[in-house]
């Protein structure tokens, strides 16, 4: 018995360092790490709405979020389906310059996710892809330039690609990856009107 | 606190992992063979099945148990390789070594006497089942080259008459061709052994010597048997047989031979070695008698 | 030498078959079918094939001259699989699609594994998967119209409201597919879309061959003839087609209908067998011998396997067409299939 | 002489991917482009160094029942530092790596390493063991992944190098063509080898 | 009925569409490994298939209850594969000695599973997935169930190209990858499957 | 007439014509004949002479050497000359008995029973036993062994095999059609000895002058039938006449006709059996039909056994071209022989010649699973798949895939379109497995 009580008091004793040395090392990256996250998403929320300075959280109960949960899989209810987050701009002088939202669909092999930023009349104003594993060649081609730019401007009508008769030409061979990112930034746009109508129904009552 | 934390949940599921496992190898303790724990003990426990067996100790066992090549881990390389022959081996380095040997110089297109033409599958198997075999003799090769098949070493190579050659250097002396052959032409031979009676034919005499297309078939006549020096030779069922372990490699036997069916590489050899010899003796002879006469003139 | 006998094995009669005359007999049972292409497509038709064929060929002399064994391309079955390579494609593809396909075909799909016999994979269906996977575009976009006009096969006049692309452009599986989308058409035009679909005159334009699509597949009127001819020869043996067109028959019956199952009309299933690739996989490709299995009862699970395969993807799956990937993806259980299907020996009791 | 040999055997000899074939998943998941290669690389060969010198020093304490356990523990933290100083330094290639610089763990060449190697010698020969290991590790991810980039995408390291009119290879990136590219590749070296 | 329909989706999901071994590159080595012989292939992956459920069911739980309430998401990796590590070897023992039968057949594999991705993977994959409770140990099945398919396929091939006249230098381990390759390709059939 | 049949087999042109209406023609008493002493399934008969002993025709030779065995008889008089290995009709050399004929034919006492079919059971067993009568069929099983089956097994049929299914042998439709009565006896005399209820008569459909003959001269008989079999090779294998006359399956894996309670017996065997209850008449002679396209003159022969294959050739006049194949037995299953020194045997049907094209047999090629082999098998096996197995040494499945149940009719080999030589792998399969299974 006692062997093993020193067996086990060994493994415990290099478990111990390890995890110790471990916990620095967190302690030190993890700030970064995060840092690092906060900095990415700023950045594409700049990108997109490149007039405000400040962005305020919002986040609002969608009574049926439209947007499907992600088919392939049995996951925590996280937020996103039953909560949409979107963020306001403003400028210097508190005056709203637009809105931003990431935009989620699945398309072909992944969930697409795009940082999208709208005017305030509610047309696109600048987009950015800033999560997807789709086919590199293909879907993957949608973080390009040439293809995102096309949004720019448009309104929540002329979101629709070409095979399905709207204006957006889908990324050679990835019409699925197209119609997903496009559909996506449609459905937001949606929220947001709904999330705006509400706002200014309250605060007509108020 | 993190620190505190992190060091904690880590011992205390090591300390969880570890008891757990320790009682556990104690109450579900399994005797196992000495031998595999060693090996397996040896290698190196990454369980990546690279041997083809399902991890480490399963691949010990296969060697222990069935004999498995010692070579298959590659993570272990050479070191590992070592240690494994030293348990392994000991048995495996004292014998002689010994190389096949196919008892018979027919068995190419050239030097054979054909009974029919063989149409079939190219195996000797088959080819011995119809109708004895495409070649005159009953007990000759029948050249189809199920040996050469079988070496698993490319030890056994066609010359240029389209007779099989074996490597000396390359056979490991598995035995395989030895059991691939249907005439059981082939026998594992010490290698020091020279000396070779190359005719298989169990035949009269009458009937062997024109059935072989080489001209070499043992024709039973005991002119071999009566000059071996140590008794090393007898004749069973009109055929002689060397026995190896009596055999000098004197080459007497390949002398007395009429239809060289014994054949001797050391024949010339030993020529050479004679001539040389006589040539020394010769000297020493007349150095011999050149002293003596010296001697002899001296006293004069 | 010269009067000794031959002795060989029993039998010592044979009868008249070997490799080369089913390869070359299967080659003539393709050519009704190059022939409506040609008729619809134009020479390019003829020239495609003749590339992969060609292709086919070559890669096969020259890997088996660089192998060291005998080379064998008179035996006619690298002609069959150029063949076949060229068929699997559209027809506005660039002259060096069926050459890349063939070669792979040949030199990954067969020789690799040791020629002919030893291939685990459909060639000519590998390489039609490896060009879908290197150049999807080309693939499966830009359909040319037949020279009677018609992509679809849908009588367009008939349809009362203006029609999105993804219908107009696609072929008649396109149309299917996109249908089942109301992202992409609008629910309002399904039932009628759908009912055109499955229309005696869609039907016959399938039949005919009067579509756009893959350069062997389009009519299965010139696909019957050769698979009776094989069929007469006793080239092809009943079990795998019938297996799978009955498979497709009855799955798209069921489930083939947009509202639900059993909502889709018995033309449907029809249409179903007569459009795509399913005439030409089901006869010519799913019997390639090689990769098929062996024992009756084995052909009968391959069929429908490949039919249930054939009818996931067409209804849910990423591709409007799924006869080459069912016919590769059930060639990898061949081996599963022929060692669990072994027939019982005649007179075996039953334990 | 004895060091440059354990180092230099494990680049073309005992290389761990062409001739061991081991540590496969990586080998063929993180290929896409010689980038993600090179990083895959290091991060291996930062653990199988120090987890081989780590190993090395305290072998002689630790007893032979939980060999194992203390081993992989020890590999595993080096694969949590290098994950999280990836993570927070190059966070670009810690997202096209992802889930594979975790799985480092169970890679069958560090393991193998520090048991048959590293357990067994001192720390100096252990360090250039580990070193030429995983550069020979680094070295074949980079030829798979210039493969691939180069068929796949018609780039090299991220720059165009075919033609424009070069209509690239797309399977080549795809799981598909990681499988066939590494069958051909390791063919091509049996047959050099036997030659 | 919904959740037997997104059950069904998600089997269909991680067997086929994004099958462990031919989409994601996991469980590589024993793939190709241990699938020369029909019978241990089919004992390999029943091995697998158990101890992937069991895995995901621990590991989720160990995430859950432990790392995540203490903030100790750092210690993922290591605490994964000494959860894993000691279970495997907890379950090869428990059956050497209470079901030799069994063990012959299925714990022979076992010790082979620890340096598995695929179960380390799976265990991560549920983790980043943000799958819940049922979903990780259903998760862990299925994709226990996708390795066994294709390895079974795998050790069928490979039984029927053992006899036959694959050119030397292809044989064995290249032509294995070319096959698996191939078994890629076919796979791909259901990639943007969707049901 | 509704034809039955089995499932599987192949349809070789049946090639009967060259000899077909040849009449049975005795052959010349030969000078000297070689008599071996193994004809037959078993022991070899144990010699009862030396040489230098006088013997008359019909004087019994050799004593059976077991069980399973059969005396063998003088064939013609004179004198022994040599007791040593002779070639054998299946091509290998074998102890054999050499008699040099005194040119007299000097038969021992043959006798005449005119109530023959009212002898007993046993007396009639005793007079096959000591006729040396062995299946004449092919196989050459003793036939006392088959009507004596244990009795858990009783017989209920006697099955008389009239097929003749392998092309250009005609000896036995030239026997149904000379000897129709007497084969008749013969099978009375054989379902007496196993006190069987029924007799049938299996005749393939391309000899409708016989099963007419046959039908008419049993129509007065109740439990004999005469069943018209389709025209398919093999047909006239055991278990699949037994299956297309009768519906049962004798069981695989060693099952015997006795296990469904069948005897088959072919109607050669049928009119020896007749001749020796009879006359006690030895079997001494057989017919056998020389043909081939190049044969000058196709015969039927009614020869001694143990006369020279070249005799019979002389007799036929010679051949039209070279020789190219010489076969002992029919196409399908005989063996092809170096020479033509072998003598007959009590089961040899046949002597085809074949000139050098069509003695040429093709290389193989690789096998591309085209199933026809596994089509045609008329005992269900995957004969692909065993040459496969045998090809790479795999006896393990070699065996599951049922090696031992092929009967080497060779229609898998006749229709593979790669020229596998599926009967000579399948052939070493057998001999490797029963090797291991000895051991
Ligand atoms: C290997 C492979 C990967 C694919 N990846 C994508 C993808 O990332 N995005 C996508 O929309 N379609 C993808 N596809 C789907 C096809 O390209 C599909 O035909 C296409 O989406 C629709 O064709 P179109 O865009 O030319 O109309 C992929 C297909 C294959 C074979
Ligand atoms: C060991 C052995 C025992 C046999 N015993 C009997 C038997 O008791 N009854 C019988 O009818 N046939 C018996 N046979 C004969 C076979 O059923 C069969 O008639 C013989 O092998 C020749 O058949 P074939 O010419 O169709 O090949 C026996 C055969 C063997 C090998
Ligand atoms: C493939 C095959 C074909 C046969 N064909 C015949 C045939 O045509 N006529 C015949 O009498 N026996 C034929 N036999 C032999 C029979 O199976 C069986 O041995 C015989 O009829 C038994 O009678 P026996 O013992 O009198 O010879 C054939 C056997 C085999 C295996
Ligand atoms: C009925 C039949 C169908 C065939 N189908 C194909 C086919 O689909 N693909 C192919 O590459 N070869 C096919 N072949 C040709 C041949 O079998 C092919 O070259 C082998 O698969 C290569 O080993 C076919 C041959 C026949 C007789
Ligand atoms: S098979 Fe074995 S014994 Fe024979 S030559 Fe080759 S290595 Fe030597
Ligand atoms: S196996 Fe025997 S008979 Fe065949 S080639 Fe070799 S030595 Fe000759
Ligand atoms: S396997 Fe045997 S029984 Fe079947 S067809 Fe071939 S020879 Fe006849
Ligand atoms: S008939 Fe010949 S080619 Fe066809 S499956 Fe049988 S052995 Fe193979
Ligand atoms: S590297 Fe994934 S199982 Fe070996």
């Amino acid at each position: 018995m006692k062997y093993y009580l020193k067996l086990g008091f060994i493994l415990l004793l290099i478990g111990a360092i390890a995890s110790g040395v471990l916990a620095l090392i967190n302690s030190y990256t993890e700030p970064i790490i995060e840092n690092n996250k906060l900095k990415t998403e700023e950045e594409a929320r700049s990108l997109v709405l490149p007039q405000a300075e400040i962005f305020e959280k919002k986040s609002i109960a969608m009574e049926r979020a439209e947007s499907k949960p992600d088919p392939l899989k049995i996951q925590k209810e996280t937020s996103g389906s039953n909560e949409f987050v979107f963020y306001i701009g403003k400028n210097n002088q508190q005056e709203i310059v637009g809105y931003t939202f990431v935009a989620k669909k699945y398309g072909y092999s992944s969930t697409i996710e795009t940082m999208v930023g709208v005017n305030p009349d509610l047309s696109v104003n600048k987009i950015k892809i800033i999560n997807q594993a789709e086919t590199p060649g293909l879907g993957a081609n949608c973080e390009e330039e040439s293809f995102t730019s096309q949004f720019s401007q448009l309104t929540k009508a002329e979101l629709q690609v070409d095979k399905d008769g709207g204006q957006i030409q889908s990324l050679t061979g990835a019409t699925i990856s197209s119609r997903a990112i496009t559909n996506s930034i449609k459905e937001g746009l949606n929220n947001i009107e709904t999330a705006l109508n509400n706002q200014n129904k309250k605060e007509v009552a108020e | 606190m993190i620190i505190v934390y992190s060091v904690a949940t880590l011992g205390i599921l090591g300390l969880i992992y570890g008891l757990g496992l320790a009682y556990a190898s104690r109450k579900f303790h399994v005797e196992v063979d000495p031998k595999i724990e060693k090996i397996t003990e040896i290698l190196p426990q990454a369980n990546c099945g690279a041997c083809g067996y399902p991890g480490c100790s399963a691949y010990a066992e296969a060697i222990v148990n069935n004999g498995v090549d010692i070579n298959k881990c590659a993570p272990g390389g050479s070191a590992v390789l070592g240690q494994i022959s030293k348990i392994m081996g000991v048995e495996a380095t004292a014998t002689e070594r010994k190389v096949a040997l196919i008892h018979c110089q027919s068995g190419g297109s050239n030097n054979t006497f054909f009974r029919y033409k063989y149409e079939g599958i190219p195996t000797c198997k088959a080819a011995v089942q119809l109708s004895n075999g495409p070649n005159l003799c009953n007990y000759g090769c029948v050249f189809q080259n199920d040996c050469l098949e079988a070496c698993n070493f490319d030890a056994i190579h066609l010359d240029e008459n389209g007779m099989r050659i074996i490597d000396k250097e390359k056979c490991t002396s598995c035995g395989a061709c030895v059991k691939a052959c249907p005439r059981d032409l082939i026998e594992l031979v010490p290698v020091k052994k020279r000396v070779h009676v190359l005719c298989s034919s169990q035949d009269k005499g009458a009937v062997a010597r024109p059935a072989c297309g080489n001209k070499t078939a043992c024709i039973g006549c005991g002119l071999c048997v009566k000059k071996c020096p140590v008794d090393a030779i007898t004749l069973n069922n009109n055929l002689a047989v060397i026995n190896y372990e009596k055999c000098i490699n004197c080459g007497q036997c390949a002398d007395v031979c009429p239809t060289a069916a014994i054949f001797d590489p050391l024949k010339e050899v030993r020529a050479k070695k004679k001539a040389e010899a006589k040539a020394k003796a010769e000297a020493a002879k007349k150095k011999v008698e050149a002293a003596k006469q010296k001697a002899a003139e001296d006293k004069e | 030498m010269s009067d000794v006998y031959t002795v060989s094995a029993a039998p010592h009669i044979k009868e008249k078959v070997s490799v080369s005359s089913i390869m070359w007999q299967v080659v003539l049972a393709l050519l009704p079918a190059l022939l409506v292409s040609i008729y619809f497509y134009g020479t390019k038709a003829f020239l495609l094939t003749l590339y992969g064929a060609a292709a086919a060929v070559i890669t096969e002399a020259i890997i088996q001259k660089f192998r060291g064994v005998p080379v064998t391309i008179k035996d006619g079955s690298a002609v069959v699989t150029g063949i076949l390579v060229a068929f699997n494609i559209n027809a506005a593809a660039p002259w060096w699609i069926p050459v890349v396909g063939a070669v792979f075909a040949i030199a990954i799909g067969k020789q690799i594994f040791g020629g002919l016999g030893f291939n685990i994979f459909n060639p000519a269906l590998l390489g039609r998967a490896f060009l879908m996977a290197s150049w999807p575009s080309i693939m499966t976009s830009g359909w040319v119209p037949t020279r009677l006009g018609s992509i679809n096969g849908l009588n367009l006049g008939s349809l009362p409201s203006k029609i999105p692309e993804v219908i107009t452009s696609a072929t008649p599986l396109g149309a299917a597919k996109a249908l089942r989308d109301t992202t992409q058409v609008a629910a309002n035009m399904q039932d009628n879309i759908m009912n055109q679909l499955a229309s005696m005159d869609t039907i016959q334009n399938l039949f005919w061959g009067n579509i756009g699509g893959c350069l062997g597949e389009i009519s299965a009127a010139a696909l019957l003839i050769g698979a009776a001819f094989l069929a007469y020869k006793h080239i092809i043996e009943w079990r795998i087609p019938v297996s799978y067109i009955a498979t497709v028959f009855v799955l798209t019956y069921i489930f083939g209908g947009i509202n639900g199952l059993f909502s889709a009309s018995l033309l449907l299933p029809v249409f179903h067998i007569f459009a795509g690739g399913l005439i030409l996989g089901a006869f010519f490709m799913a019997t390639d011998m090689v990769t098929s299995p062996v024992t009756k009862r084995g052909r009968v699970i391959f069929g429908i396997g490949c039919g249930v395969l054939t009818v996931v993807i067409r209804l849910v799956g990423g591709y409007p067409e799924g006869v080459s990937y069912s016919i590769l993806f059930m060639n990898m259980f061949v081996p599963l299939i022929d060692r669990y299907t072994v027939p019982k020996p005649f007179g075996e009791v039953k334990k | 002489m004895k060091l440059t040999k354990e180092f230099s055997k494990g680049l073309i000899k005992e290389n761990p991917v062409f001739v061991m074939a081991l540590g496969l998943c990586p080998t063929l998941a993180v290929t896409t482009s010689v980038q993600n290669a090179i990083g895959m690389g290091m991060a291996a060969t930062f653990v199988l160094v120090f987890s081989n010198i780590f190993v090395s020093l305290v072998k002689n304490f630790i007893p032979e029942k939980i060999r194992i356990p203390s081993y992989i523990v020890i590999i595993a933290s080096f694969v949590t530092i290098v994950d999280l100083t990836m993570n927070a330094f190059l966070p670009e290639i810690h997202k096209s790596l992802g889930l594979f610089i975790p799985l480092i763990v169970v890679n069958c060449i560090i393991l193998g390493r520090a048991e048959a190697f590293a357990s067994k010698n001192n720390t100096i020969s252990s360090i250039f063991d580990g070193l030429g290991m995983g550069l020979g590790f680094t070295l074949a991810l980079i030829v798979i992944g210039g493969i691939r980039e180069l068929l796949g995408a018609g780039q090299f390291f991220g720059m165009n190098v075919m033609s424009a009119g070069y209509k690239p290879i797309l399977i080549a990136i795809l799981a598909p063509g990681a499988f066939l590219v590494m069958g051909l590749l390791m063919g091509l070296m049996n047959l050099t080898k036997r030659k | 009925m919904e959740l037997i329909g997104r059950i069904f989706a998600l089997a269909i999901a991680t067997i086929f569409v994004h099958n462990f071994v031919l989409a994601r590159f996991l469980g590589l080595c024993p793939y190709i490994g241990v699938s020369k012989k029909l019978d241990s292939a089919l004992g390999m992956g029943m091995a697998v298939i158990f101890v992937m459920t069991l895995a995901s069911t621990f590991t989720w739980l160990i995430q859950t209850f432990v790392l995540v309430p203490l903030g100790l998401e750092f210690l993922q990796t290591i605490a994964f594969i000494l959860t894993i590590a000691s279970l495997v070897q907890l379950v090869e023992m428990v059956i050497q000695k209470t079901a030799p039968a069994l063990y012959k057949a299925l714990g022979v594999y076992l010790p082979l599973i620890t340096t598995n991705c695929a179960v380390l993977g799976v265990a991560i994959l549920n983790i980043n997935e943000e799958l819940n409770f049922i979903g990780a140990i259903l998760n862990g099945l299925f994709a226990g169930l996708g390795f066994t398919l294709v390895l079974v396929l795998m050790a069928g091939i490979r039984e029927r190209l053992d006899k036959a006249e694959v050119p030397a230098s292809m044989k064995g381990m290249p032509i294995a990858m070319i096959v698996a390759g191939s078994m890629a390709l076919a796979f791909l059939g259901f990639s943007g499957l969707n049901i | 007439m509704g034809l039955k049949t089995f499932p599987g087999g192949v349809h070789p042109h049946d090639s009967k014509e060259f000899s077909k209406d040849a009449a049975i023609e005795d052959l010349p008493i030969p000078k000297k004949v070689v008599i071996p002493l193994s004809q037959h399934i078993g022991a070899p008969a144990k010699p009862l002479v030396k040489v230098g002993d006088e013997v008359k025709t019909g004087q019994k030779i050799a004593e059976p050497g077991g069980f399973v065995s059969i005396p063998m008889h003088a064939s013609i008089s004179g004198k022994i000359t040599k007791i040593a290995d002779f070639p054998h009709p299946t091509g290998i050399t074998s102890l054999a008995i050499e008699i040099t004929g005194d040119g007299k034919d000097d038969w021992i006492e043959l006798y005449e029973e005119d109530n023959f079919l009212e002898l007993t059971a046993d007396e009639i067993k005793n007079r096959i036993s000591e006729a040396g009568i062995c299946g004449m069929g092919g196989a050459g099983f003793p036939t006392l062994v088959k009507i004596s089956p244990p009795t858990e097994k009783p017989i209920d049929t006697v099955i008389l095999n009239g097929v003749e299914c392998e092309p250009f042998l005609t000896a036995d439709y030239r026997l149904m059609l000379e000897k129709a009565d007497e084969i008749i006896w013969g099978l009375k005399l054989l379902m007496k000895t196993v006190d069987a209820q029924n007799g049938i008569i299996g005749i393939e459909a391309n000899k409708p002058d016989v099963i007419k003959k046959m039908k008419e001269l049993t129509a007065t008989e109740q439990n004999i039938r005469v069943v018209g079999l389709k025209l398919k090779y093999p047909q006239g294998a055991e278990k699949q006449l037994i299956y297309a006359a009768t519906k049962r399956k004798v069981p695989n894996k060693g099952g015997l006709p006795m296990d469904v309670n069948v005897v088959v017996q072919n109607v050669g065997t049928a009119f020896a059996v007749y001749e020796a209850v009879r006359y006690k008449k030895p079997l001494v002679e057989r017919i056998v039909t020389v043909s081939g396209s190049i044969v000058k003159v196709p015969k039927n022969l009614k020869t001694r056994i143990g006369t020279k294959f070249e005799e019979l050739l002389e007799f036929c006049n010679g051949t039209t071209e070279d020789i190219g194949k010489v076969i002992s037995g029919g196409p399908m299953m005989g063996f092809a022989i170096p020479n033509l020194e072998a003598p007959v045997a009590k089961g040899s049907s046949g002597l085809l010649l074949f000139n050098k094209k069509q003695a040429h047999r093709q290389k193989e090629n690789t096998c591309i699973r085209c199933g026809s082999c596994v089509d045609v098998c008329p005992m269900n096996l995957v004969p692909s798949l065993i040459a496969k197995n045998v090809r790479y040494e795999d006896w393990e499945m070699t065996e599951k895939y049922g090696v031992m149940d092929c009967i080497k009719c060779g229609s898998c080999a006749y229709v593979c379109p790669s020229n596998i030589k599926l009967i000579q792998w399948i052939d070493i399969g057998k001999m490797k497995i029963s090797e291991k299974n000895r051991s």
